[in-house]
């Protein structure tokens, strides 16, 4: 999704497929009615993302227990708020600052956002206007820190966890994020993350350990030396979320094109779709074969693991390479459940290893299943910005652990979050168990 | 008069109900409930821990009857509920001390059919 | 959304961005692609448009209690159909009756619908089709009912409401429209309203206010001199009602702008998606102020008070003002909530709060924050159209309730809807108290 | 969508609006820029397609009982996965074996999927890519699968019901589809199925059909001689259902048109919508005269049956002949839902009613309300297909219920598929009833 | 001490509540039930089938007194369910032998209250 | 043979089937329940109104005991239970006058196990 004006010719001729097909395009100069279709996909990208958000809602809901519900949905809904105010305050210069930071570890193009009558026009991007350069950007970046509500919820102060979100896609997301697609030093080392597996969703996903890790597992989870399963409330729900966050995936990854370009989209469209089919059968066989039964919250995060896999290299992997990485996505998932449980890591919704691992998985992939990809940079890549995240992580919510606290009380944690901390219940009048 | 408190497997309501109509015992009250017995409960698992599912869904049933009627529900139910295989269920027999019926003002043994 | 044919070169010199900069068109000749992705965009639009009734019909239910579950998601169903039916019938024919209307009170081009072949080209308007402009339009009418069926819900008549909701649609709003879009006597006056705060939104607002009036609250919600809470049974499914109409409003603002243009689609996304943002700011720090505990309930009601609010400016307000419109509506919400539970005007979903106040507030921000336009105009418009709306609701309501009645029976309240109405229930099985 | 290159042209010229206009196109060039919008479109519709899979999960999910929940969405899940895949691995090239194949019975080209650069251009088709072409079909395939789920739901035995449906769609729906689509037999018999009410619908519908009478009906259904009803425990999921399926079908039928047309994709938006409004008020008028009340399910099942009704002739009947339709459908299907039942045929959802009935129903109606086309022509399409499905179904399901068995134990069946397939239960707190 | 069991219709839960409050009974435990009396059930159909609904919603009340409360319980009960139709519900008494407060250890009518 | 019902915390269930475990009572039944005692309830609010919630969750227990198990059941019980602040619960204890097995036919003592 690398995108400055400057840069965006290279992209393209990265973009290569199987045979070595290059979509050619006519150089910065394009026609009115081709900057339009161009602007058009990339404005339907941005509301697939936006979907997405409810995705997320929604399968955080249905894999945690409904004395939590209203408090997931309320801190995810405040997110995406959170997510696009900050973006439009300060994130989207930090993560695009202009040719000033080209190779460099940051820059900032100063407070708001605003355009001259240029930014309307194939001047700006053959591909689409300033504004919806903006929206479309903006709404990536709410997504990092709904990975990690997901992994902190049931236990984690809504106050808290508000004021780290802020900060964190303020600051940390976008510096980030310029390292490549604003033209920074990873760019210029190589690096290569198509649509995000690394710069969206491991760096949702390091925060995410980081959080978790700060905060302990939830009560109950782990007790008496034994691994407990603290079973989600809503199987519905969380089908709906993993399949609307497919659906978003389309924008996702197809808008990050950045144009409309309909080799290079419906390719990537191929092979999202084929790496989320391929990680559901990886995670089906998988849970299958371990668990003896075959689990469905293992499987939509199989799908999920296979989507995140493939992110990183949607647009230049072959259509076999595309079910491979998501086959083993879909295989490493159930695994890296298992694994986090067995390290007492408790994440009700597998965020971890769906966005940390699979995330890395992706990225290295690219370097692996690419030749016209270093294996090296994209490790470095990785490594680089998990510690720069984890750090990042560890000073924010570790200072809010100490200012404020980070976890709401044991008896509020009991009691459950809706009633502690926002005084209702989600389902009213329904008769649920709630003993544990 | 007594009451009568039984726990079935939850399929077999409507079997119960229906040996009970036939027995003409027509008013009951009916719960849902979980039950621990005999029958050992099953395990569970959910993302790869296991969940000990060791309290079974069953029906609760609470019949107040006159004591002439005690032992035809007795049977009704056990008719209706039996199967032979363990979680069958159980039934409880106390005595009431006093019935009224909120409508009519009626006690006593006018007031429990 | 003014879009005859005569007055959409107007239209397009109002769509005035910050800096002043005029999208510039190649006049009434575009070429054939172009009008391909103008077309396609407004399609687009009508399918987001479309989403939304599901988005209504999840909102109201989540908000309602669940006995009341089957007989709102019935008339939501239903009125999606009538809507359409009766717009094709007459409403589109009333609504743009054609160049004899034009700065008239009145006009009707015929019954039914239907082109010659120049429909499908860009001599009838460079950004659809005939079947386009009905269908994108045809999606918004239904929308006025739907608003009133949630401020309604749980003790209206089925049979009675659905031939309110066929006449309101059929008449009212397409008459109302035409003032303003169909280049009536609003119009010529220059009274602005993008996308319909006012001409949707308050349109349906002022008809749920006065059918509230008529009908009177639920059982149970002012009883021995105070305000009871009855509430909403399904949290998730009233979040994901807003994260859907959200959705459904970037097709709403974005198809407002009659054509795929790249400038004015992206700016009105982003000041759509900032307001609706504000509003989510907005209602989180007003409920966690007033009522002490962050509302879910309130903070929902907030993003769509702030979508509603922007609605009538989207394309003339600045960024800046795009937030405060946001804001201002999503503080707006919170007190307007508590002032109708106040004055005993029971709306269970916050319906009037939403559509008809912040409706009433976008209208007229459009006065406030846009120097291009006047606010006695706005004033004039928001007047003439709240008293049009509610003498019109007086007329059918009243005389329904005369001939037929409007309310079901306390028994039938009490037992619910689901049960006395439809004599099925929403969720067989389950556990449910409904002492309430 | 008849696709293949060579058949295009005709295609195009088949499409007559009311008053007989033809959108013409410039041959086989377009300008880059309409290639482009054309591709755009149609991956929108692969997107919208894609949606339709969540609507029949939740559509199905809530029909059914809350303790076969896990298992409806296993099966939904893994089905998408399944079909997607074969569909790439050999449905894809079954069913447009290319030119070789004309006229036809059966073709193949190959396994796997790929393309050269002129795949990327409007060489290989003015509409789409050859990734586009991909994905669009893939995303039809799955259906049919589906449709049978919902019919068998409660009571088949997973891991059969994934081999019938691998087996299924990798063999039978690519093999009819070629028929019509891939330019074979039925194609130069002048047969019409403009989006599928056959070739899909139908076509799933058959296999629905014989693998009920397979399985038989669900335990309690019929019992002493009376149909019992076994409610489905969530009607919010089954109304979600709905109304994705109904958004997803704008896709299913406007991509349909393989291009962007303004005309042609505007015509089948407005047709499309009539036909489910329609189809709404002809259940609507049926349920409430016939069963008394009026039953939402029933009115749901009129919204897909207009929808399933409109889908063969979308493009070429009049906007009255598309009410009538949808009327008709809507009308129908309460009675084929009562018929079903009458015969002892037990199927939860309705599948056989909307799919099956509503689907020979579109199918004959071209014949019926398009002069263009013959009504023996269509009515050989829908017997042979009918009789080869079915046949195809009773070897395929049969031979399955030989080897391995295609339905759980009666135990299973009593305590749920959640529990004894899956081990986990859909709303773990929730009280729930599961007498039934 | 004395048990006292209450089926009442779901919407007068509220007023048998309030007439309990009254009569300075504060103490009680509530259940939802599905019941089957005098009131006969109704039928509802859906997709054309009938379902027999003759289990009926109720709400099922334990109220434990001491033996002088009785009287005053049952009576608040009664006051507050009243509506003279069908449905109204039933009130049991059961002689309670022990009872015991797990906070302070208290036992007999001591605990009760 | 004595009917035991307990009423205690919800998030003390596992704790109190854990001591009874202990004591060697496995057999027993469980439905949810709202309860009003001295615990007062707390106030919810919803769209700026208040919602009084005197009913509080709770959990229901009932067990069928033959008298010698009667002291270890309700110790069992409030050890897991106790805690000492307000709502920890109640303990009633109600005479069985029969107990019948569905699956075997037993009655009597021998049927509570
Ligand atoms: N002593 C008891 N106290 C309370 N409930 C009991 C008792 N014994 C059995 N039950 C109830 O009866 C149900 C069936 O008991 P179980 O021992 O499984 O039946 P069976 O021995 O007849 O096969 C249990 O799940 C429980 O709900
Ligand atoms: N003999 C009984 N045993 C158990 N529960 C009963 C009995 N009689 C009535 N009930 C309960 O009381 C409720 C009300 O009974 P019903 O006969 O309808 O009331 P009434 O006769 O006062 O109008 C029933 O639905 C049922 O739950
Ligand atoms: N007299 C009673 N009758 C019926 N149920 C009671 C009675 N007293 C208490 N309970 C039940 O026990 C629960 C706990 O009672 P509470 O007085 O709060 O406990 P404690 O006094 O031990 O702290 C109550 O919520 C209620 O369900």
């Amino acid at each position: 999704m690398l995108r400055t004006k400057i840069n965006w010719i290279m992209m393209i001729s990265l973009v290569v497929l199987l045979g070595g097909a290059t979509w050619a395009q006519a150089g910065e100069e394009v026609s009115s009615a081709m900057f339009t279709v161009n602007n058009t996909w990339m404005l339907c990208s941005a509301f697939l993302v936006f979907i997405m958000h409810l995705g997320f809602a929604t399968l955080e809901v249905g894999l945690t227990r409904a004395k939590n519900t209203v408090n997931i949905l309320f801190k995810n809904t405040a997110i995406v708020a959170i997510g696009v105010l900050t973006y439009a305050l300060m994130g989207f210069n930090l993560m695009y600052p202009g040719e000033t930071a080209a190779g460099g570890w940051f820059g900032f193009a100063g407070f708001g956002i605003g355009t001259d009558a240029a930014g309307l026009t194939s001047a700006y991007n053959v591909g689409y206007t300033y504004w919806t350069d903006f929206i479309f950007q903006a709404m990536f970046a709410a997504t990092a820190a709904t990975i990690v509500s997901g992994a902190v919820a049931e236990r984690v102060k809504l106050s808290s966890f508000l004021i780290f979100s802020a900060i964190y896609v303020a600051l940390v997301y976008p510096v980030v994020g310029m390292w490549k697609w604003g033209g920074g030093w990873l760019d210029a080392l190589g690096f290569y993350d198509f649509a995000g597996s690394t710069l969206v969703h491991s760096v949702g996903g390091w925060a995410a350990l980081v959080c978790v890790l700060i905060l302990g597992p939830r009560i109950g989870k782990y007790s008496n030396g034994t691994v407990k399963a603290i079973m989600g409330h809503n199987m519905p729900l969380a089908a709906i979320g993993v399949f609307l966050l497919w659906l978003g995936w389309f924008g996702f990854n197809g808008g990050s094109v950045l144009s409309a370009d309909p080799g290079a989209v419906s390719f990537v469209f191929v092979t999202t779709t084929l790496a989320a089919t391929a990680g559901i059968m990886g995670a089906m066989m998988t849970s299958w074969i371990v668990q003896k039964k075959p689990d469905l919250s293992m499987v939509l995060n199989g799908c999920l693991a296979g989507l995140v896999g493939i992110t990183a290299g949607a647009d230049v992997v072959s259509i076999t390479s595309a079910i491979i990485i998501g086959l083993i996505a879909g295989i490493l998932v159930v695994f890296a459940v298992l694994f986090f449980d067995r390290l007492r890591i408790d994440d009700p919704v597998g965020a971890l290893s769906v966005h940390l691992v699979c995330g890395i998985w992706g990225t290295l992939a690219v370097g692996i299943f690419s030749t016209a990809h270093s294996f090296i940079s994209q490790l470095i890549g990785v490594v680089v910005i998990g510690v720069f995240c984890s750090i990042a992580t560890v000073i924010i919510f570790g200072g809010l652990k100490m200012v404020m606290g980070v976890r709401v009380t044991p008896e509020e944690e009991q009691k459950g979050l809706d009633i502690s901390e926002h005084g209702m219940e989600a389902y009213s009048g329904f008769q649920i168990f709630i003993s544990q | 008069m007594k009451l009568i408190i039984a726990y079935v497997q939850p399929h077999k309501l409507n079997d119960v109900k229906q040996s009970l109509i036939e027995a003409e015992i027509t008013k009951m009250s009916v719960t849902n409930s979980l039950g621990c017995g005999q029958q050992m409960g099953f395990t569970e698992t959910y993302r790869g821990a296991e969940v000990e599912i060791n309290l079974l869904k069953k029906v609760r049933l609470e019949i107040a009857v006159n004591d002439e009627f005690v032992e035809k529900t007795i049977t009704a139910i056990a008719d209706g509920a039996h199967t032979g295989a363990i979680g069958d269920g159980k039934i409880f027999v106390i005595t009431l001390d006093q019935c009224y019926r909120i409508r009519t003002g009626d006690t006593g043994p006018e007031a429990i059919g």
